[in-house]
């Protein structure tokens, strides 16, 4: 068979299978007259590798057999098509994530004689992930309970330059207020967007980070 | 649908030979003044063959035009009595197996003999007045249209399909880590959050101070009684403002002591979304 | 975004997309601020289905969208891939098919009367199950019988656009030749009847019959 068409096979076969193909399986494809060796199926095959097709995709070897996937350079732009939205923090988790900058250094006990409810493990276990929270020490308890803080991350994404920023206890208590508060911030942050003509670098900016 | 009609042929066995003289000086019946000496072979289908004719053919339609096609037979040229005859038959036989086909062959047969004893009937201007009920163009329209459809449908057999024409691509992506984006929060989420716990705080110390007037556990087995006819219950319909401050601490810290004992579960669909509540367990215990 | 760009990004798309995509999905895969003019994708997909990528898949615009497909050149190595032979349909099948699809919407009773014998209650049931039909109303008839139609799956299988796409109806020149016939018949009979030959014919037949 001409080395030209068993190449065209050999991709279009991989690209209609869900799954990688041995040499086996590629090789029983073929009518017993019209089968390659498997000297020359794994020739072609290595040259499939070593050149992408239509500059989009590539043959690889993987563990199970070969495979046929899309280049690296424009699966960014497919992983963008199956992205799941990002998810929304349970109100679980802001509690305890709240707690522990406001009662720092706090063991996940406090924590929970606080909420009334036990701490979630993946609930500090996704905070240490953001790096949100850190271990500054351990309790002089039975089990050395650790104690938790938060982190300059933590800061950072709030905007804040320390913790004295944020609202005291009695703010928060007056809830309305410090919607009212929050809800200036944000106008004043609005009116800076509208203005944007002005500082056409700092809306670039912005677009650069995003 | 010719190859399938082979072992019909070869099997020239008239179902009634009987009825029918061998010699050749007597003939069968005179059609318009021509002795009729043999039977059109394929009008005659031996019993044995029976199963492949039903087979064969999509209905009684079909056979028709296969008979015209294949034999240049007229309509209007079908021996009736014999056919008839025939197909009675076959009924008897098919009455074994496909009742249901049969009927609908003797539909047909019912229709030819009609038509053939219709033009035994003199014509009058009567007739001229009838032509456009005339089941002979009636019949023919029925043809046309059939065959319409059943050519359609060779030809979309005939379009290219997945599966057996064209295959779906299933390019598979690189290993990439895949990022998944990390939820955004909003100080003021945070600050609600805070405030949602501070005034449970709060109505937990003050439960603390001021003695009970209703039973919690009493508070929490109407709680429960309350989730389960409903499955979800919307937080806020479990506290009764009738019952004023000390009623609706209690039903909180009831809340919170099933929650302690996971007897029922919270559940937030959005953020600042309506906090339902559910039962976990069903038990009696309460 | 650069033409050559937009067509592999395109491509890998569709490549890695397991249904068909429309332009509205398609456009949603790019940042805003890198999204092309619909016009724009209209364009290179447009190119896209007119010429195959190399020499293999094809880009055919179906009824749910576009979608990437190899040649049917390689259906042949491809079939022995899978244990199972790709389904054939019987002729009661695609008739039944073809008259909900040309008549549709369209009454169980309609095709039986067409194709002059009952419809197979497991060849309607296959067709729901394919979901090539569906139903699409109710007659005002007693017993209210099912209006049924095609689907798009039906559409995209058959790598059909739409329904006008589907072969024209041939008209059946033969049988009208069978028309004229019985015309010619019938003035023959009207001219035997009168010259009462005919008689015999009538004698004859009737004695058969008895």
């Amino acid at each position: 068979m001409d080395a030209a068409l068993l190449k065209k096979i050999i991709i279009s076969i991989l690209l209609s299978a869900s799954e990688p193909l041995n040499l086996e399986r590629l090789s029983l494809v073929f009518e017993e007259e019209t089968r390659p060796e498997l000297s020359e199926l794994k020739t072609v095959l290595a040259e499939l590798c070593a050149e992408p097709v239509a500059d989009i995709i590539e043959i690889k070897e993987v563990a199970s057999g070969f495979r046929a996937q899309i280049k690296a350079d424009y699966a960014q732009y497919i992983i963008k098509l199956w992205e799941e939205k990002p998810a929304r923090y349970t109100r679980a988790f802001l509690e305890t994530l709240v707690l522990i900058a406001y009662r720092q250094p706090v063991t996940r006990a406090e924590i929970e004689e606080i909420r009334g409810v036990a701490v979630n493990g993946s609930i500090i276990k996704t905070l240490f992930e953001r790096e949100w929270i850190r271990v500054v020490g351990h309790k002089e308890l039975p089990g050395r309970p650790e104690l938790l803080a938060t982190t300059k991350k933590f800061l950072d994404y709030f905007n804040l330059k320390s913790l004295d920023e944020l609202p005291t206890l009695n703010e928060i208590h007056n809830l309305d207020k410090a919607v009212e508060n929050l809800e200036q911030v944000l106008e004043i942050e609005a009116i800076a967007v509208a203005h944007s003509d002005a500082s056409e670098l700092a809306v670039q900016d912005c677009m650069e980070t995003s | 649908m010719e190859q399938s009609l082979v072992p019909l042929e070869s099997q020239e066995i008239p179902l009634e030979t009987a009825a029918f003289p061998e010699e050749g000086e007597t003939y069968i019946a005179r059609i318009r003044g021509e002795p009729l000496l043999q039977l059109p072979e394929d009008l005659y289908i031996p019993p044995d063959a029976l199963e492949i004719f039903l087979e064969a053919f999509e209905g009684p339609l079909d056979l028709l035009l296969y008979l015209i096609r294949r034999q240049n037979l007229d309509i209007l040229e079908i021996p009736i009595a014999d056919i008839t005859r025939q197909y009675i038959a076959y009924v008897e036989l098919m009455k074994a197996f496909r009742l249901e086909l049969a009927a609908e062959y003797l539909v047909m047969a019912a229709t030819l003999a009609e038509i053939k004893s219709r033009m035994l009937l003199p014509r009058s201007t009567m007739a001229v007045e009838e032509e456009e009920n005339d089941p002979r163009a009636e019949l023919i329209r029925r043809l046309q249209e059939y065959e319409q459809f059943k050519e359609a449908a060779v030809q979309l057999d005939e379009l290219p399909r997945l599966e057996r024409d064209n295959h779906l691509v299933h390019a598979a992506l690189p290993n990439m880590k895949q990022v998944k984006p990390l939820p955004e929060v909003e100080l003021k989420e945070l600050l609600l959050a805070l405030k949602d716990v501070m005034q449970r705080v709060e109505l937990n110390t003050k439960h603390q101070i001021v003695m009970e007037p209703l039973s919690i556990r009493q508070r929490m087995t109407e709680v429960l009684d309350k989730i389960r006819q409903v499955e979800f219950a919307e937080f806020s319909s479990l506290f009764s403002a009738q019952e004023g401050k000390l009623g609706v601490v209690v039903t909180f810290i009831a809340v919170l002591e099933l929650l302690k004992q996971t007897l029922i579960d919270i559940v937030q669909t959005e953020a600042y979304g309506t906090l339902h509540v559910k039962a976990l367990s069903t038990s009696e215990e309460l």
